[in-house]
């Protein structure tokens, strides 16, 4: 019998190396896998080289790890946001070394590894700072520039349900970069909110198949779903209200043991 | 708006919000940049059909959802919450850049720093020294849509035009921008450089042509340039 | 409103002019959109280029469409079948021109029309004659031919279900070519078993998008389904068996009416 | 078999498609060719759990439907019909060659025609002047798997070695096969060449060696090869 799933983050996590490359996915917080990234701080790998989107929000998860100076490295699109703190700190003391991809590039690049293309022409970027140095060539009258595949020792990815085969949906905007980064990745560990029996995800609807991914780890139902239904009653961080039966909001108020990790 | 420095017309963002709007058939597909831009939905015809695209993997895309009905899992490029209309799809990021890179988009609008006359897009960075580098989705933004709509103000606070003949600030594409918005006129990018196409207000094209220190054509009048 | 639905496979395919490149979906008969040919055969466009996996089966659909000598040239991975006669005597003749593309070449490069990419680099063929005269380049130590993007001017697309705004949902394996050549037509026109209302497909399981889709049409059920569900009783050439309600195959059996088309 | 050029032991296609079985651990995931490797599913053990990949679009393929059940949507890369067991997945095209292309699989199972001692395959076409070339996705299966397995009879219907020191009919692939089961023998692909992993009844190197033409290497011998 195939069991992809796993009774713990920590087991999740188990084997990372130092110096290994570690995708993590999401988009800000939507889709960034809080649990795993906790579970990876406390494993304790160090050297690291991450590729997200973003440099880490506020003082948890991508951002904890970076406080812990466990990133060498990290590759992404957009780091400066108005709560990475962390990151900038890091970068302006040079203890982190910032690779800037575009977004789009950085989305092809880590599907071009997954599907093992070469490198490819993308138009995106061509005549700007960050397509210096780079293979430039006019095809059809439109010039490019040559991008290579990126790929991962790791990825850590949050989906919403899985099967033991490891086949994983998402939810909503939190599906990003889950799909892409599990292809790329030589082990693809996954959270998700619940593991349900084989066959009861609709094989018409399955976003990653299970090809992609080693490892599965319920972590429960995210705060504003119960039973898989939708709630509400949270800020955009994802914490609670102070009254979420009657819908206001405090977007500021900070969670229960939900501070720095330092 | 602090250091009003032209004696012209200006109209507010709201405004050039809703002038932009204008310009968006129904059944286009839209991507609306983060900031400025953003405004534009609130002034989208209700009852028309746009298809709003969000590059972190809808289309569809609603308006803000109502207090205590926010969903950390639905938000937008700008990481602010939205809803899905019905009729809405969810798509991975390498899909949805493909999108964009593939032309499938009518209409991208975007904020800017500077435009030049030949198109070229800077907003991504002022190359200060010291800044952190973050890009996003603006240089695939820039070159995402069958037509790159900006829309910024035309001056600087210290009353530059960000209308330019070269842009000086870091580009994000090469001649990809087709249509600027400003709080004064609205241009077109022509073969030969900037054409108004609407001066609001007291703005003429001499005023604009004096505000920016361009040469500049008039979009309406015959024979400066082939057909809209 | 936004409303891609047209009330007939005639006005779906108005339009085509002769000499246009044309995509069809479908492997083998699977998700190939039957209807649409036949009324693209009615319509009289000719001199065309056709882009599919095969280059026809039997004497329908796509083989009735050369028999009528409206294809000048034929890009497909797999012309030569047991049922492949109409192509195989226009090709001995010489009165038609096949490029043959292996087949993950051809689903990348349409893909790549799609998404914007100038050009990739394929490990695929490389050191065979599919790609003598390609570019070839060596990167991490592997060979790589350069390939070029497919697009067309129209795609000819079999689903499921659409909704009036072209989002699409597939069938098992007749999904194949449908989403990729979707992507890369300037018109893309897709017949449907049935088009639903707005909201009713889910957006997480919405397969086509309808940002790549011009226009649709409802066709009916395919003969094995009733009201959406799989009731069988037919061959794998979907025509209906002797004795469909007990299950009895009589694969050989030819349907009622679906005769050559000359 | 009709015309049977070999004094040696060979094991039927059937007992061939056992014993590529017997080599295919639980967990893999497994893209069997069309014809004689189609086989291979039959004898995989049904205690195990071992996730068959059909090119045109499929994970989880499951065996031929009854009679009365088939659904012509539902079908293999051969347009055989075919059922998904629980825990299938559907994707497209792209995705599907993607996932082969990207190294995903772990075992490829095919036919040929020629095999070389640098693993080169040729299995798509004769070259016959005149034939209707056809390729499909052979080309994207000789290199979409972690170990690409040739199932084939070791001679030709006329005795000539389908091993060969290097491929006369048009290749699939170059150096791509990591192993080859044929009704005499399995082969390994060695840096040295082809080298007998196991013969079958009373064939040995020597037989096999007269048989081929060529020099082999024992498998199992040690400082032939580095370990499995």
């Amino acid at each position: 019998m195939i069991d992809k799933t796993v009774g713990s983050v920590e087991e999740a996590v188990a084997g990372i190396r130092d110096g290994a490359t570690i995708m993590i996915g999401g988009f800000g917080r939507a889709g960034q896998p809080v649990e795993l990234i906790d579970a990876l701080i406390a494993q304790g790998a160090s050297d690291l080289t991450i590729i997200n989107n973003n440099a880490g929000n506020g003082d948890v998860g991508l951002a904890a790890l970076l406080a812990k100076k466990r990133v060498r490295k990290i590759l992404c699109s957009f780091p400066r946001q108005h709560d990475s703190w962390v990151f900038d700190g890091l970068y302006r003391a040079g203890e982190i070394e910032l690779e800037l991809v575009p977004q789009g590039n950085l989305a092809e690049r880590i599907r071009a590894a997954g599907a093992g293309i070469g490198a490819f022409f993308s138009p995106t970027g061509v005549g700007t700072q960050l397509a210096e140095g780079k293979e430039i060539r006019v095809i059809d009258g439109r010039l490019y520039a040559l991008e290579y595949p990126i790929k991962a020792d790791v990825a850590l990815v949050s989906a919403y349900r899985a099967d033991r085969w490891g086949n994983l949906v998402y939810r909503e905007t939190a599906r990003n970069f889950g799909p892409i980064m599990a292809s790329a990745a030589t082990t693809t560990i996954v959270q998700v909110d619940e593991i349900v029996p084989l066959g009861s995800l609709d094989p018409e609807s399955v976003v990653t198949p299970g090809i992609f991914v080693d490892r599965v780890v319920a972590v429960g139902h995210r705060s504003w779903l119960d039973d898989g239904s939708f709630v509400g009653g949270v800020d955009i961080e994802g914490r609670p209200l102070a009254d979420a039966s009657t819908g206001s909001a405090t977007g500021n108020r900070s969670a229960t043991g939900e501070g720095t990790d330092q | 708006m602090s250091t009003d420095t032209s004696p012209a017309t200006r109209i507010t963002r709201e405004q050039l919000a809703a002038r932009v709007a204008q310009d968006i058939p129904e059944g286009s597909y839209v991507n609306l940049g983060i900031g400025a831009p953003t405004l534009v939905a609130d002034y989208l015809p209700g009852d028309q059909e746009i298809i709003l695209h969000t590059e972190n993997g809808m289309l569809g895309m609603g308006p803000s959802p109502e207090r205590g009905q926010i969903d950390p899992d639905l938000i937008n490029a700008g990481k602010q919450p939205v809803t899905a209309l019905p009729g809405a799809a969810y798509f991975h990021h390498a899909d949805s850049f493909g999108m964009m890179r593939g032309g499938h988009l009518d209409v991208c609008v975007l904020g800017a720093f500077q435009v030049s006359q030949g198109g070229d897009l800077a907003n991504w960075s002022t190359g200060a020294p010291g800044a952190i580098p973050a890009v996003g989705g603006a240089m695939d933004l820039a070159i995402g849509a069958k037509n790159v709509y900006v829309m910024t103000d035309l001056l600087t606070k210290t009353g530059e035009s960000k209308l330019v003949e070269a842009c000086t600030y870091p580009l994000t594409g090469v001649g990809c921008v087709t249509r600027v918005y400003t709080d004064h006129a609205v241009f077109d990018i022509t073969p030969e450089g900037f054409a108004v196409r609407e001066a609001f207000g007291d703005n003429t094209l001499e005023l604009l042509a004096e505000l920016t220190g361009l040469e500049l054509t008039d979009a309406a009048a015959p024979g400066t340039r082939e057909g809209e």
